[in-house]
């Protein structure tokens, strides 16, 4: 049974860590900033969200779990909002 | 070599750095944060002298590290006087140059009396 | 995602109809007590502090975001998350495999998208969730219209933002 | 063997490598933006050498809130190029520059090989600190700062009103009173308006927090101060808020309502423990915990106004 959940935790937090992999290829190959842009955002989302999930089984209580998943939700709020915020200024500044 | 020698070496090189910079950066917001550079040197130089003092059950010395708490937060304070230091001045002359020599110089985009 | 924390799940689950100001009092008081409880731990002597804090945070709060119109409906709210998470999935397999193909395979552009929300949380709200699904990233709305920078211009943009949209109205209840 | 030495090396080498693009880069914003990341990175050094206290408080206000300063500034200073800040600098004063600072970092690198062994140390102090008069007190730190060295951080509060004090005064004369500029643009981004929106109540929970553990674990005034007057500018970054007039009573209250209560109680010492800010035994802790709370008060209207600036006469 424990091996079981130390595996699931293996895969998740392997491919939440593929998925940051991903987009640092990305954000070096992608040919300009606000392509670049997208590499971050969703490809932090998905690793960061990964990793919470796999280490969700290994938190002491259902508040750690929790604190997790709030953790995960700061994240995403903080760097879509940057996202948005440089690719406004990016088109801004095209015109 | 043992993470307190390389936090060290870390600490003299931003002071080296900073000051390189404080000279030679015209922009006196530059020489502020090359200035920034060297604090957190000095910070770092001191943070050893607190990692190697571990003594009496702690694995660091806690009055040099609390010193450094002070001091970081007075850095933040003596930035911002500066800062605002800084914006007078532009908003005064409409130049933020520090060099004494610009503002005798006549043709140099005249200040505003 | 933590919109629908805040504003949507909770008031959700305390308010079936329209969210009366004290539910909707009630319903961040909890959220921001459960904030504490989460980072704190539960320990008997941290509780008062950990009360007040929170009554703290409601005032911030309100201060910073007065109760608005929203009437979530749970049913649609759950088809929203559960969408939220297919399309972040989709979203990082699809920059992986843009990112990682030995010719990327990429086609990106402005497309103008319209947008029925009005201005205000709901749209600030949509525009979070949007810019986390594949291919798009909101860069500002001018009026009635979206500046959506796309991945890959080939893909149905504006189409599949309209779908969004239609959900999105449907769990929060703005209309 | 371990990872961790290597890990160690990497850490050094990206905050020298962020220390060099901050003197390096060409615009102002490049070189804010990478002493931003260097700050956090230097945070993890601070880790790494057991001061996770001195950690938070970096990443708190030596990157964050002072990289809020700066760019702040930067963009009050709008049209003012780099270049209009005078010539670059000749050869032989670069060539000096540099000599100079490779003598400073070649001596204190010599300085730090030959520290003396076994090194003098002030824990047992400390530990006494936090045993004695600050008794009950878990974390060292906090011991250290309210009763081992209160007068050194009483004074250091005093100084940051100080510098409040002188940021007001260097305003024009006929703005006294006013507010300060605002912090954000006339308007703001949707996006900036909801983070504040979202994040800034979850912000001032974690920032309590980090004060009320500070007594036992890593934190305290300072780190949970500056998260607060980070919330704080976050909302009037979104013009939610804007800056208070600074003749507003509250405001002037609450920056020094931090270093009178310490004042106060310093002073009640000899009445209650028989010195200058000793406390007594039985109450040390509830005592220090009330000096704090009104510390973090203080901090979290302090900093703030230091961003902010002078009062503006003007409304935008």
């Amino acid at each position: 049974m424990i091996p079981l959940v130390d595996l699931f935790s293996l895969c998740a937090i392997g491919a939440g860590v593929f998925f940051f992999f991903a987009g640092t290829v990305g954000l070096l190959r992608f040919p300009d900033s606000l392509t670049r842009l997208h590499a971050l955002a969703k490809a932090d989302n998905l690793g960061l969200g990964l990793v919470a999930l796999g280490l969700l089984p290994r938190a002491d209580s259902a508040l750690a779990a929790f604190k997790l998943i709030v953790i995960w939700a700061l994240v995403l709020l903080s760097g879509a909002s940057t996202a948005q915020l440089i690719g406004r200024a990016l088109r801004r500044g095209r015109k | 070599m043992s993470p307190w020698v390389l936090a060290g070496l870390v600490g003299a090189a931003l002071v080296g750095l900073g000051l390189y910079g404080l000279i030679l950066h015209p922009h006196p917001l530059r020489k502020l944060l090359a200035f920034n550079l060297i604090g957190s040197g000095v910070f770092l130089v001191f943070g050893i002298v607190a990692r190697r003092g571990a003594a009496a059950g702690f694995s660091f010395d806690p009055i040099p590290q609390a010193m450094v708490i002070t001091g970081i937060v007075v850095a933040f304070a003596a930035s911002a006087l500066a800062v605002a230091l800084i914006l007078r001045l532009h908003a005064e002359s409409g130049r933020v140059t520090l060099d004494p020599e610009a503002w005798t110089k006549p043709d140099d985009g005249a200040a505003k009396s | 995602m933590l919109a629908f924390h805040r504003t949507a799940i909770f008031e959700a689950f305390m308010s079936p109809g329209a969210p009366t100001p004290t539910k909707v009092l009630a319903a961040r008081l909890a959220f921001f007590f459960g904030l504490w409880l989460m980072i704190a731990g539960w320990t008997a002597k941290d509780l008062p502090v950990g009360l007040v804090t929170a009554g703290g945070a409601v005032w911030i709060s309100l201060r910073l975001l007065p109760p608005g119109h929203a009437q979530p409906r749970l049913a649609p709210l759950a088809a929203l998350v559960l969408r939220f998470l297919r399309g972040s999935i989709f979203a990082g397999f699809d920059v992986a495999r843009r990112a990682l193909s030995p010719r990327l395979d990429l086609n990106p552009g402005f497309v103008a998208c319209p947008l029925t929300l009005p201005s205000g949380e709901s749209r600030n709200a949509f525009c979070l969730y949007q810019s986390l699904q594949p291919g798009t990233l909101p860069t500002g709305a001018e009026g009635g219209t979206l500046q959506v920078h796309a991945l890959d211009r080939s893909q149905p943009v504006a189409a599949n933002l309209a779908a969004d949209e239609a959900l999105f109205k449907k769990a929060t209840g703005y209309e | 063997m371990s990872v961790l030495p290597f890990l160690d090396v990497a850490l050094a080498l990206l905050v020298v490598g962020l220390a060099v693009w901050t003197i390096a880069a060409r615009d102002l914003f490049a070189s804010v933006v990478g002493y931003v990341a260097y700050g956090l990175l230097l945070a993890l050094v601070w880790v790494r050498l057991y001061a996770p206290d001195v950690a938070l408080t970096e990443a708190a206000v030596g990157s964050g809130v002072t990289g809020v300063l700066l760019i702040t500034a930067g963009k009050r200073l709008g049209a003012a190029r780099a270049g209009e800040a005078g010539p670059s600098p000749g050869l032989a004063l670069k060539l000096f520059a540099g000599a100079l600072a490779l003598l400073v970092a070649g001596a204190l690198v010599a300085i730090i090989l030959i520290l003396p062994d076994p090194a003098p140390s002030l824990a047992p102090q400390a530990a006494a600190a936090a045993d004695g008069p600050g008794a009950g007190l878990g974390n060292p730190i906090t011991a250290v700062l309210i009763s081992y060295r209160s007068f050194d951080t009483m004074l250091e509060k005093v100084v940051l009103i100080l510098a409040v004090l002188g940021v007001w005064s260097v305003g024009a004369d006929k703005a006294w009173g006013a507010a300060p500029a605002p912090l954000g643009r006339r308007n703001p981004y949707g996006a900036t308006v909801f983070l504040a929106q979202m994040l800034a109540p979850v912000g001032a929970v974690i920032g309590v927090h980090i004060f009320w553990v500070g007594a036992d674990a890593p934190g305290g005034a300072f780190q949970g101060g500056a998260l607060l007057a980070a919330m704080w500018m976050i909302a009037m970054m979104a013009r939610i808020t804007e800056p208070p007039r600074v003749d507003a009573r509250w405001l002037r209250l609450a920056l020094v309502a931090g270093p009178a209560v310490f004042l106060i109680a310093g002073l009640a010492g000899p009445l209650m423990a028989g010195s200058f800010f000793a406390f007594p035994h039985a109450f040390a802790k509830p005592i220090i915990l009330f000096i704090e709370a009104f510390m973090l008060l203080s901090i979290a209207v302090a900093l703030p106004a230091l961003v902010a600036g002078p009062p503006n006469g003007r409304s935008e």
